[in-house]
């Protein structure tokens, strides 16, 4: 593979007393359009981004330190606080990593369910993705239209578990709770009536010339740039690198269920865009083969009260809304893990902002932040 | 009367923006006195009935021209010129070109009064004020009738004007 | 992980699976030629996660973990190195561009050095904040007090 | 001296008047359109839009006004204290002062001036300093951009804009707004038909100047939190409001002289079309019934109150109109429904700003600038000399004029195309050397 042509991009950029005609932006923590409280300092030439730098940590909370002073169980609910639009997988991705540590299995209606639910979070967090990144680029209606049929989704998981947002759904080892009555009924009716949710989002802005002029060629990842610089998610996907963990390495009850990843090839904002509404496709398709046949039986295995996982490590990673999240476990043998270690999509891709934004003018850079789909709390940790 | 005191009163603010525009520091401010002066002219073009004057005067001026000055105050760096010595030394040199002026200007003025000898250099116009109504079509007849390749040949100078500016102002294509 | 103890032989302390994940704990020294030949040779191309664990009381204290990938061969690799206490780590951001803001959050959090990162400053926390909240000696309750009376104007953040 | 004095307030008494009721009246019709901007954007985003203050948010811009009033008054400590004061109040002046000069109705305007149109034209464009001073003075990075893009933008779309207004000026053959007017109602046809170009040229043009959405560079707010109006609260930023929507108002009047027919009914020269004339006394008992309707499904006597004041209101401007029936086209009765009409269109002209607003997505900026230049200039210049031949031909040629203008519209819209081409191809080629 070829070397990046900057590897050092990462870095943060020495930022001298500016020229004549150059000047230093910065841009947040508090702007309409860094999702949260980012800063990043923009060295410009007039309105041409010279240089980038992003500042963040204004919402770190030490949630890694926090792991290590509560339960395996206890902790369950922080990793909810993270990406806090698509906890229902930041909640997969660590009931497994400990389930692997203890050695111990979902059953499979367990796995089902955890499935469904997780890709519903999954169109809920694209939905948030698609409205916010639409009125960045200056389109008021859609993320109306978005934020109602993510509307329908939180029903589903304050019916199911009782919370909207930190759901806290999945237990180490299964679930707490049994599927409500008419839990198919209303997936299937979100499913069916979302098709043409899609076609309305898609009619508004795919097509429209300035939409495709604001997106097109802006903040170009090459396949090679994604992968060195560690990116994951649809952005890589768009990239042209067809890798999906649900495929690579299926967990959960993936393997049972036909869905394709889709991929761009250009890597731009509108390639990344394009991604995203296939996977929105995708993803009702996969809830729509699983609610079909939801096996019965046990929803919780036998892993006791008191979890103890042998002394060892683990690395699992799940594909999260965003990108790979990972957890790294570390057992001493103990009630409390030894470590925990998040591997925050968010933070990882949003390395790559620098990359993607030199050159470009200001107003992309509302673009480009939109189209990394970055959750502060995320980032922070 | 009204004619009168309105002269007065735009003719004051015309010298007055125009004295304020040398004697600030700040290089907006001038701008907007400038903008001030440009105003009060157009105002006196207003009181002789020449509405079309009046109108192009802001259009031009005010809001092409001086929005460029504007545009172009603010992308310098303000605070260098604010520690810079404003006048020069060359007092001597001043007060004897401008006391030259005053002197033509005066001498001007004192052969105009004595226009009814028949000696004109400065022929009063003899079309009564309240006579003339749409003066525009007039000002379009005179420039493309009668003064047409003089106002032609000053666009195409001004053309020229433009595109060596382009392209001695280009720093990269 | 036989090519791997071939070609470096004992920089490479030990290989083992655990819950079938290959493990290679390997000599800091050696760190970044090892990482040359995985990603290189071995294919493993991205850079998944860098972090670290601490263990006070071992003779090097620092575990740096660094979890790879390989998209051809849909494999994961760890691979450790151990350092003490202000002991310089070899940085890999020469290898993958990814480790410039991994290894930064590992100096924010555990204060250990990167040789050959040359932006390495907190990335997390502010830049004048003292202490390095991961380590196990640093209390869950411990807080840089002056910096925040300073900066906060309050008595402290909790 | 006296008789001066006395002279002319005699003789300038209804234009004081007229001038001070649009001063006090506008602020509130701006709130309105405010209202209305909110409620249509309400219904194209599937909500409901204010509904707290008063019923269906009648209220809402009292409320608001009222909040923006008593706001803190701030200014930045390095800001330029007397430009930061004198730049909202230019922007409002050069709104205002517009309205002098536009024909509501047959009777209703200030100044019949015989440059009327190029007076709006000069106003308004010194509206530009209101926010580029506006915005250097706040001295932040922020306002400072919105500044120097509303500069640039404003200059390069006044060409434009400029050059649409010429085409209809050359039909019309008047600057005097009366006369343009006259003219249309004389010839039967709203300039519109004669120069369609122009008014989608003006159309756009006038978004363009008047910063509203798809063209809101300025003060984009996901880019630039707020442009040049970032540092500027309470009642500040509401002049800068309203100057905002008296633009609107403003370009919409323009428009509707020019190319909709001004105060005239549709169809007004032709006799089979008289009913048209019984619109609208009917359209606002229609709308007095609703009022009336709706009064009963308030919740709480005071909502119900404010609803029947409003009624009252609707009823009021109804019997005017009623009464103007017998002879709808002369005197006082006609200037009654000239403002209806008049206000409607300007309406419907405001309504295409708002749906263009809540559709698109909003341009960069180097984008805005090559429409602009690219496309828009060059159309306008094509456009005016299509029309120009069309008179001529049509007036020294003799020509039938459908002949003449078919010919030229056919030849301006092919220029049309072939711009559209040429840019594609551009595009096509940059992004290949992006790629």
């Amino acid at each position: 593979m070829d070397e990046p042509q900057n590897p050092a991009t990462a870095l943060p950029v020495e930022m001298p007393i500016p020229g004549a005609d150059e000047i230093v932006l910065n841009m947040g923590p508090q702007h309409p359009s860094t999702h949260g409280v980012l800063r990043v300092k923009l060295k410009l030439d007039g309105e041409r981004i010279e240089a980038s730098e992003c500042i963040i940590g204004y919402l770190h909370r030490g949630v890694e330190k926090i792991a290590e002073h509560r339960s395996y169980q206890q902790f369950a609910p922080y990793v909810d606080r993270m990406d806090y639009v698509a906890a229902v997988s930041n909640g997969l991705g660590y009931c497994e990593a400990v389930e692997k540590l203890l050695g111990a299995e979902a059953p499979p209606r367990a796995k089902v369910v955890r499935t469904i639910l997780t890709e519903l979070q999954r169109i809920a967090s694209h939905l948030l993705w698609l409205g916010t990144h639409a009125l960045d680029i200056g389109a008021l209606t859609p993320v109306f239209y978005c934020l109602r049929e993510r509307e329908e989704v939180l029903k589903i998981f304050e019916k199911y578990c009782g919370a909207r947002l930190t759901t806290h759904a999945f237990r180490i080892g299964g679930l707490q709770y049994e599927t409500y009555d008419g839990f198919e009924h209303d997936v299937k009716r979100f499913c069916d009536d979302f098709e043409k949710k899609v076609e309305e989002y898609e009619q508004l802005l795919t097509g429209n010339r300035i939409w495709v002029g604001r997106t097109k060629g802006i903040g170009i990842l090459t396949g090679e740039q994604a992968i060195a610089l560690g990116v994951t998610g649809p952005p890589l996907r768009a990239s042209g690198v067809k890798w999906d963990i649900r495929k690579a390495m299926p967990y959960a009850a993936y393997d049972q269920y036909q869905f394709d990843i889709p991929s761009g090839q250009n890597g731009d904002t509108y390639d990344r865009y394009l991604v995203r509404m296939e996977e929105m496709r995708q993803s009702r398709r996969i809830c729509l083969q699983a609610i079909e046949n939801i096996p019965t039986g046990p929803i919780m295995a036998k892993v006791g009260k008191v979890l103890k996982p042998p002394p060892g490590e683990v690395y699992h990673a799940i594909e999260a809304p965003k990108g790979e999240i990972g957890y790294y476990v570390v057992s001493d043998g103990t009630v409390q893990p030894y470590r925990v270690r998040v591997r925050p999509p968010s933070f990882i891709n949003l390395q790559a902002f620098d990359t993607m934004a030199r050159g470009h003018l200001v107003a992309d850079v509302v673009a480009i932040i939109g189209t990394l789909d970055i959750v502060l709390g995320e980032v922070d940790r | 009367m009204t004619n009168l005191i309105l002269f007065y009163f735009f003719a004051g603010l015309a010298v007055l923006g125009g004295v304020l525009v040398v004697t600030m520091r700040n290089a907006v401010h001038s701008a907007v006195f400038l903008i001030t002066s440009l105003l009060a002219t157009a105002g006196l073009y207003l009181t002789l009935n020449a509405e079309f004057l009046f109108v192009v005067q802001i259009i031009l001026y005010v809001g092409g021209i001086m929005v460029l000055f504007v545009f172009v105050i603010m992308l310098v760096n303000l605070d260098v010129a604010l520690h810079q010595v404003q006048f020069n030394r060359q007092t001597w040199v001043a007060g004897l070109l401008s006391f030259a002026l005053l002197a033509e200007l005066l001498a001007a003025l004192a052969l105009a009064r004595s226009s009814s000898t028949g000696m004109q250099l400065l022929p009063a116009p003899h079309v009564p004020a309240a006579s003339v109504q749409g003066n525009t079509e007039q000002i379009g007849t005179l420039l493309f009738q009668n003064y047409v390749i003089p106002f032609e040949i000053a666009s195409i100078l001004l053309l020229v004007a433009l595109v060596g500016a382009v392209v001695m102002g280009k720093k990269r294509i | 992980m036989k090519r791997f103890k071939a070609k470096f032989g004992e920089a490479v302390r030990e290989a083992w699976l655990d819950r079938k994940q290959a493990i290679l704990v390997v000599d800091a020294a050696k760190l970044r030629s090892i990482c040359q030949f995985a990603r290189e040779q071995e294919k493993f191309d991205m850079l998944t996660d860098l972090t670290a664990v601490d263990w006070p009381k071992r003779e090097k204290r620092f575990e740096i973990v660094l979890n790879l990938y390989s998209f051809p061969k849909n494999e994961r690799l760890r691979i450790k190195t151990h350092a003490a206490d202000g002991e310089m780590v070899p940085s890999v951001i020469t290898v993958w561009p990814a480790a410039g803001w991994l290894e930064r959050e590992c100096f924010d959090m555990f204060g250990i050095r990167f040789e050959g990162h040359a932006g390495l400053k907190r990335i997390l926390l502010p830049d004048e904040w003292q202490g390095h909240p991961l380590r196990k000696d640093h209390d869950i309750l411990q807080q840089d007090e002056a910096w925040v009376h300073e900066n906060l104007g309050i008595e402290s953040g909790q | 001296m006296l008789q001066e004095a006395y002279f002319i307030l005699s003789n300038y008494i209804w234009q004081i008047v007229d001038g001070l009721v649009i001063v006090a009246i506008f602020p509130l019709l701006a709130g309105y359109v405010v209202l209305l901007e909110r409620k249509v954007m309400a219904d194209m985003q599937a909500r409901l839009g204010p509904m707290r203050v008063g019923p269906h948010g009648l209220l809402q811009p009292l409320a608001d006004a009222v909040k923006l009033m008593i706001k803190e008054d701030i200014i930045p400590e390095s800001a330029d204290r007397a430009i930061f004061w004198l730049a909202p109040v230019l922007s409002v002046f050069a709104g205002m002062l517009s309205f002098a000069a536009i024909p509501v109705g047959p009777g209703f305007l200030i100044a019949d001036m015989n440059i009327g149109l190029l007076f709006i034209f000069a106003v308004s464009s010194m509206g530009i300093f209101g926010i580029v001073l506006g915005g250097w003075a706040s001295n932040s990075h922020y306002s400072l951009m919105g500044a120097l893009r509303s500069s640039a933008q404003l200059v390069s779309y006044e060409v434009a804009v400029g050059m649409a207004m010429v085409s209809g000026l050359l039909l019309a053959g008047t600057l005097s707004m009366k006369d343009i007017v006259g003219y249309q109602a004389h010839s039967g046809f709203w300039l519109v038909f004669v120069a369609p170009v122009g008014f989608v040229i003006y159309l756009v043009g006038s978004v363009a100047e008047t910063n509203r959405a798809p063209f809101d560079l300025p003060e984009a707010e996901s880019e630039l939190v707020a442009g040049y109006m970032t540092e500027y609260s309470g009642f500040r930023w509401a002049l800068y409001f309203l100057a905002e929507y008296s633009n609107m108002v403003v370009v919409g009047s323009v428009a509707t002289t020019l190319f909709l027919g001004g105060w005239l009914r549709p169809f007004a020269g032709t006799p089979a079309f008289h009913f048209l004339d019984y619109a609208p006394p009917l359209v606002m008992l229609g709308v007095t019934g609703y009022c009336v309707y709706r009064i009963p499904k308030q919740t709480g006597w005071d909502q119900k109150f404010i609803m029947a004041i409003f009624t009252g209101i609707c009823f009021v401007i109804t019997v005017p109109l009623a009464a103007a029936l017998p002879h709808p086209v002369a005197g006082w009765q006609a200037g009654v429904h000239g403002a209806f009409w008049f206000i409607a269109k300007v309406m419907a002209y405001v309504y295409v700003f708002l749906w263009a607003r809540f559709t698109f997505p909003r341009y960069r900026f180097d984008q805005l600038m090559q429409l602009g230049w690219h496309y828009l200039i060059p159309l306008s210049i094509v456009n005016v000399m299509g029309v120009a031949t069309a008179i001529v031909l049509h007036r020294e040629a003799g020509w039938n004029p459908v002949v003449s203008i078919g010919v030229t519209l056919v030849v301006t819209v092919l220029a049309a195309l072939w711009l559209v081409r040429a840019g594609e191809r551009r595009e096509q080629a940059t992004l290949k050397s992006a790629a």
